[in-house]
C-alpha cells in the first residue's frame, strides 16, 4: 500500500490544485503551485521515481514559479480587471 | 544508405540550431535554411527512390534493436509525403526572403527561419516515426514551432491566435500522452511491431482501457490536425500568421496529425477488430460534419485569408472521410490529396500573400479586377481554385476520382454523394472570387502596380506547374501511391 | 459498469482527477496566466498517472549500488520515469513560451481577459 | 457561454477514463503487464553490460537518445519562439522591465549562495549517470542559480554580465553538440547516437568519466538547458 503518508499527499495534492483553480489572486495561486510541485516531487520520490522527483522539484517548483512570478510581475496580480 | 533515415530529420535540426549561432548577419539565415531544406529535398528524393518499390527502411537509433530503442520507419508513405513536403518548403522558404524581412525585426526574423526548419524537422519526424513516444514528441516539436511562427509577427491577433493555438494543442498533447500511457499500461510497449502483436491479446483481456486510449489519440491527433468540431483554432491562426507561414501551416502542419492517425491505425490499432469498427465511422461522421460545415463557414467570409483557412477544414473532411472507408483505393485517393492540397493551398497562400504584398487589400470586395494588374499571379491562384473544386486536369481532379471512386467501392456511396456535394460547394465560394478577379471592373483604373518581383512569383508559378503536371500526368505518382496504401492496410 | 475497484487505484484516480481539474481549469477561466497555470495542474496530473503506472509495491528505484543489483529484489519501471522526465521539460517549455505571449500581449491590450481581447479584436 | 461545453467535455472524458480505470490492471502490482521483458532488459542489461548505475540515465541518453534529442529540440523551440515574441518593442503600453532589489542582505547571501549553488549544478550534471539526476535536473539548477542572481541584481547587470547573444549561441551550440554526438556514431560505423555499439568505451562502472557518450551528452544537455532558462527568463524579465 502506499500508506497514510501518500494518502495524505494525494489529497493535499487536489486540495492545492482546487484552491490554485479558485483563488482570485494570481500571486497567491503561483505560491500555492509551488508547493503544489513540492509535495508532487515528495509523492513522485515515494514511488521510487527520483530523477523525476529532482527535475520536477528543480523544473517545476523552481523555474516554473520563476517563470509566473515574472510573468505576473509584467502584467497585473488579481484576476479581476473590473478597473 | 539507410543513415538517410535518420539524416532526414537530422538535416532540418542542425540547419535549425545553426541559424541562431551563425546567421546572426544579415541574409545568412536565409541562406542557411534554404540550403538546408534543399539538402532535405535530396535526401528525401534519395529516400523515395530506394522506398518506391515497396521496399521499407527500419532504422535503429543508437544500434538498439526495437522494442529497446527508437526505430524509425521510412516506407513509401512517409518517403513520398517527406518528399513534397520539403518540395513545398523550398518554394516557401524561397518567397520567404522577399515577402518577410520587412514585416519582422532582425531578433524575430532570425528566429523565424529558426522555427520554419524545427517545423519541418518536426513534421518529418512525425512521418517517420515507428515508436509512440517518439512519435509524441515530434508531435510537440511541430506543434511549438508552428505556434512560434504565427505570433514572430508581433501584431495582437497573431499574438492572440497563436496563444490559442498553443494552449488547445497542450490539451491535445495532454490527451495523446495520457492515450499512449493508458496503451503502455496494459501493453508494455512502445515501438508500433510490437504494439501490434500485442495488441489482440491485451484488446481482449482490457477493452475498455484500449478504446479509452484510442478515443484520446484520435481527440488528440484530431484536434492537432483540425478534425471538425475541434478546429476552432484554426481559422484564427492560419489567417493571422504572415503568408509564407500561412502556406506552411494550412498545408503542411495540420496534415502531421493526419499522418500519424494513419500510421498508427495502419500499424497498430488494425490488430483490434473493436478498434477497427468504432474509430473509422467516428472519424468519418465528423469529417462529413467538416466538410459541410466548413464550406458554410468560408462562403461567409469577407476576408481572403480567412476563407481560405476554413476551406482547409474541409479539405480535411475529405481526407479523414476517404480515410475511415478503409478502401485502398480510397485511401490512395487520400494519401495524394495531402500532398495535392498541400500544394493547392500553399499556393493559395502564397498568392494571396503577393497580393497583399503588392496592394495591401485581403477583404474579398475588394480584389476586382486584381487580374489586371497582377495577371501571373492571377492565374496560379486560378489553378489553385480549380483544384480546390476538383475541375479535370488538375491535381485536386484526380485524388477526389480515387476518392469517390474508392468509397464506391467499399459500398458507401453517401459517402461519395457527400464529396461530390462539398465540391460543388467549394465552387461556390471559389468561383465568384476567380471570376470577379478576372473580369470584375477594378475599383481605380489608374493606378496600374507591376507583378511582384521574380522571387516570390516563381515559386508560386512552380507550384501551380506542380499541380498541373500532378494533373495531367499522375501514373506514377499513383502507381507509387497504390503501394504505400496497401502497405498501409496490410494487404 | 464502474466498479468499486476504482478506489484501489488510488494513485491513478488522483492523477486522472488533476488532469480534469487542470482541464476544467484551462477551458473555464478567462484569465489567461489561470489557464497556463491550469495546464501545468493538468500536466503533472498525467505525470502522476504514468508515475504510478511505474511503481510496484515493495520496489526500488532503479538506481544500482555498486557490484550490481541486490538479488531477489525488484526495482520499479526506469522507462516510465525516462518519458516522465521528457514530458516534464515539454511542459515548462510550452508554459514558458505560453507565459511570453501572454507579456507581449498584455503589454498591447492592458488586459488578460480572454473575453476583454475578444472585444478589443472585432 | 465558455462554461457548459466545456462542463460536458470534461464529464465525458471522466466518464471514459473511469471505465478505462475500473478495469485497468491494479495499481502497485508487481506483475503487472507493463512489467515485462523490455522493462527487464534495461534493468538486466544495466547491470550485466553498460556502466551506467542509474538505470533511468542511461534510457535517457542512450536507448531513447533520440527521444532527448528530440526534447532538447522543444526546449530550444519554445526558447525561439519566446525570443522572437518578446524582441521587439511594439507594445502600446510601456514595458516595465523588472527592478534591481536594494537589500544589502538579499545581495550579500546571495553573492555567498550563487558560487556553491553552481558548483552543485555542475556536479549534478556530471554524476548524473551515477546518482539522481543528469543534464536537465544539474542544467536547471546551473540556470536557476543564474536566476537568483537576475532577480538580485536585475536584468540590466546580468545581461551585462552575459550577453544575450552569448546565451543564444550557447543554446544553439549546445543543441546541436547533441546532434555531433550522433554523428559520431555514424563516423564510427554504427549508427546514429550509437554509443557502446560503435565501440565507444564504457569505462569503470560507478566512476566519473564512465558511460561513453552518456557522459558528452549529458554535459551537452546541461548546458543546453543553462542557457535556455537564463535566455527565457531574461526575455521574460524585459531587458532585451
Amino acid at each position: 500500500m502506499i500508506g497514510w503518508f501518500g494518502v495524505g499527499s494525494l489529497v493535499f495534492l487536489l486540495t492545492c490544485a482546487i484552491i490554485v483553480a479558485r483563488t482570485r489572486d494570481l500571486l497567491a495561486a503561483t505560491i500555492v503551485f509551488a508547493a503544489y510541485s513540492l509535495v508532487m516531487a515528495m509523492t513522485w520520490q515515494q514511488l521510487r521515481a527520483p530523477d523525476v522527483a529532482i527535475t520536477e522539484a528543480a523544473l517545476g517548483a523552481g523555474v516554473t514559479t520563476l517563470l509566473f512570478l515574472l510573468a505576473i510581475a509584467r502584467t497585473r496580480r488579481t484576476e479581476d480587471e473590473s478597473a | 544508405m539507410d543513415h538517410l533515415a535518420v539524416l532526414l530529420v537530422v538535416i532540418p535540426l542542425s540547419g535549425a540550431f545553426f541559424v541562431p549561432v551563425f546567421g546572426r548577419q544579415g541574409g545568412r539565415g536565409y541562406r542557411i535554411a534554404l540550403g538546408t531544406v534543399l539538402l532535405t529535398t535530396g535526401c528525401a528524393a534519395a529516400l523515395l527512390i530506394i522506398t518506391a518499390r515497396g521496399q521499407a527502411i527500419s532504422y535503429l537509433v543508437g544500434d538498439w534493436p526495437p522494442p529497446w530503442g527508437v526505430e524509425l520507419r521510412v516506407d513509401a508513405f512517409s518517403a513520398f509525403l517527406s518528399f513534397f513536403f520539403s518540395l513545398i518548403y523550398v518554394a516557401v522558404i524561397a518567397f520567404s526572403a522577399r515577402d518577410v524581412p520587412h514585416d519582422l525585426n532582425p531578433a524575430a526574423l532570425r528566429w523565424y527561419w529558426s522555427l520554419m526548419l524545427l517545423l519541418l524537422a518536426g513534421l518529418l519526424g512525425v512521418a517517420s516515426a515507428a515508436d509512440l513516444f517518439n512519435l509524441f514528441v515530434f508531435t510537440e516539436i511541430y506543434s511549438l514551432a508552428a505556434c512560434g511562427i504565427i505570433s514572430v509577427r508581433d501584431r495582437m491577433d497573431s499574438l492572440e491566435a497563436a496563444l490559442k493555438y498553443l494552449l488547445l494543442s497542450a490539451v491535445a498533447a495532454g490527451c495523446i500522452l495520457l492515450g499512449i500511457s493508458l496503451i503502455y499500461m496494459v501493453t508494455g510497449h512502445l515501438n508500433y511491431a510490437y504494439l501490434a502483436t500485442a495488441l489482440p491479446d491485451v484488446a481482449a483481456g482490457y477493452p475498455r482501457t484500449v478504446l479509452a486510449a484510442v478515443a484520446l489519440l484520435a481527440t488528440g491527433y484530431g484536434m492537432k490536425s483540425a478534425l471538425f468540431p475541434l478546429h476552432i483554432w484554426l481559422p484564427d491562426a492560419h489567417s493571422s500568421a504572415l503568408s509564407p507561414a500561412s502556406a506552411v501551416l494550412s498545408g503542411l502542419a495540420v496534415k502531421a496529425g493526419i499522418i500519424a492517425l494513419f500510421r498508427l491505425f495502419a500499424s497498430v490499432l488494425s490488430a483490434s477488430p473493436a478498434v477497427v469498427r468504432a474509430m473509422p465511422a467516428f472519424l468519418g461522421v465528423l469529417a462529413v460534419g467538416g466538410m459541410i460545415f466548413g464550406a458554410l463557414f468560408a462562403m461567409t467570409q469577407t476576408d481572403l485569408k480567412r476563407m481560405l483557412a476554413y476551406s482547409t477544414v474541409v479539405q480535411i473532411g475529405y481526407i479523414y472521410l476517404a480515410f475511415s472507408v478503409l478502401n485502398p483505393v480510397a485511401l490512395t485517393g487520400a494519401i495524394l490529396h495531402i500532398v495535392n492540397h498541400a500544394l493547392l493551398k500553399g499556393m493559395l497562400f502564397l498568392s494571396a500573400g503577393l497580393i497583399i504584398h503588392r496592394t495591401g487589400k485581403r477583404r474579398i470586395a475588394d480584389l476586382h479586377g486584381i487580374a489586371r494588374q497582377m495577371p501571373l499571379t492571377m492565374i496560379a491562384f486560378t489553378i489553385g481554385a480549380m483544384g480546390m473544386v476538383g475541375i479535370p486536369l488538375t491535381n485536386g481532379f484526380v485524388s477526389k476520382w480515387y476518392m469517390v471512386l474508392g468509397t464506391l467501392e467499399a459500398g458507401q456511396p453517401l459517402a461519395a454523394v457527400v464529396i461530390l456535394l462539398s465540391s460543388l460547394l467549394s465552387a461556390l465560394y471559389y468561383f465568384p472570387l476567380v471570376i470577379a478577379g478576372w473580369f470584375g471592373s477594378p475599383p481605380a483604373p489608374g493606378q496600374a502596380r507591376p507583378e511582384g518581383p521574380p522571387s516570390m512569383l516563381w515559386p508560386v508559378l512552380g507550384m501551380g506547374a506542380a499541380c498541373l503536371i500532378l494533373g495531367v500526368i499522375p501514373g506514377p505518382v499513383i502507381s507509387v501511391l497504390g503501394e504505400a496504401a496497401r502497405v498501409l492496410l496490410g494487404r | 459498469m464502474i466498479s468499486l475497484d476504482l478506489f484501489l487505484r488510488l494513485n491513478y484516480l488522483a492523477g486522472i482527477m488533476l488532469f480534469l481539474i487542470g482541464l476544467h481549469t484551462m477551458l473555464t477561466h478567462a484569465n489567461l496566466i489561470k489557464k497556463v497555470m491550469g495546464m501545468n495542474i493538468m500536466e503533472t496530473g498525467i505525470f502522476l498517472f504514468m508515475v504510478s503506472i511505474g511503481y510496484a509495491h515493495g520496489t526500488l528505484s532503479p538506481i544500482m549500488r555498486r557490484g550490481g543489483p541486490v538479488q531477489g529484489l525488484t526495482y520499479t519501471n526506469p522507462l516510465l520515469a525516462a518519458t516522465v522526465l521528457t514530458g516534464i521539460v515539454i511542459a515548462v517549455s510550452t508554459t514558458a513560451y505560453a507565459l511570453s505571449l501572454i507579456v507581449k500581449l498584455y503589454e498591447q491590450c492592458g488586459t488578460l481577459d480572454v473575453d476583454r481581447l475578444e472585444k478589443l479584436r472585432s | 457561454m465558455r462554461q457548459l461545453p466545456a462542463f460536458l467535455l470534461v464529464v465525458a472524458i471522466a466518464y471514459v477514463l473511469a471505465l478505462a480505470l475500473s478495469e485497468a490492471p491494479a495499481f502497485g502490482r508487481v506483475d503487472a503487464p507493463a512489467r515485462n521483458e523490455v522493462m527487464r532488459f534495461y534493468l538486466d542489461e544495466e547491470c550485466e553490460q553498460s556502466g551506467i548505475p542509474n538505470t533511468v540515465t542511461a534510457i535517457i541518453f542512450d536507448y531513447r537518445g533520440y527521444d532527448t534529442m528530440g526534447e532538447a529540440t522543444v526546449l530550444f523551440t519554445a526558447v525561439g519562439a519566446a525570443a522572437a515574441v518578446l524582441a521587439g518593442h511594439s507594445g502600446t503600453l510601456v514595458a516595465r522591465p523588472m527592478a534591481a532589489s536594494d537589500d544589502v542582505i538579499l545581495r550579500m547571501v546571495s553573492r555567498m549562495v550563487i558560487p556553491f549553488v553552481q558548483i552543485f549544478g555542475i556536479y549534478v550534471i556530471v554524476y548524473g549517470h551515477v546518482s539522481p539526476g543528469g543534464g536537465f535536473a544539474g542544467g536547471t539548477i546551473l540556470g536557476g542559480s543564474m536566476a537568483l542572481y537576475l532577480f538580485v541584481f536585475g536584468p540590466k547587470r546580468t545581461v551585462k554580465k552575459l550577453p544575450l547573444a552569448w546565451g543564444e549561441i550557447a543554446d544553439g551550440a549546445a543543441a546541436f553538440w547533441y546532434v555531433l554526438v550522433g554523428l559520431g556514431g555514424i563516423l564510427l560505423g554504427a549508427n546514429f547516437l550509437a554509443n557502446a555499439a560503435a565501440g565507444v568505451p564504457l569505462g569503470v562502472r560507478g566512476q566519473l568519466f564512465s558511460g561513453g557518450t552518456i557522459w558528452l551528452i549529458g554535459l551537452g544537455v546541461g548546458v543546453k538547458v543553462a542557457a535556455t532558462i537564463i535566455n527565457l527568463l531574461v526575455h521574460l524579465a524585459g531587458e532585451t
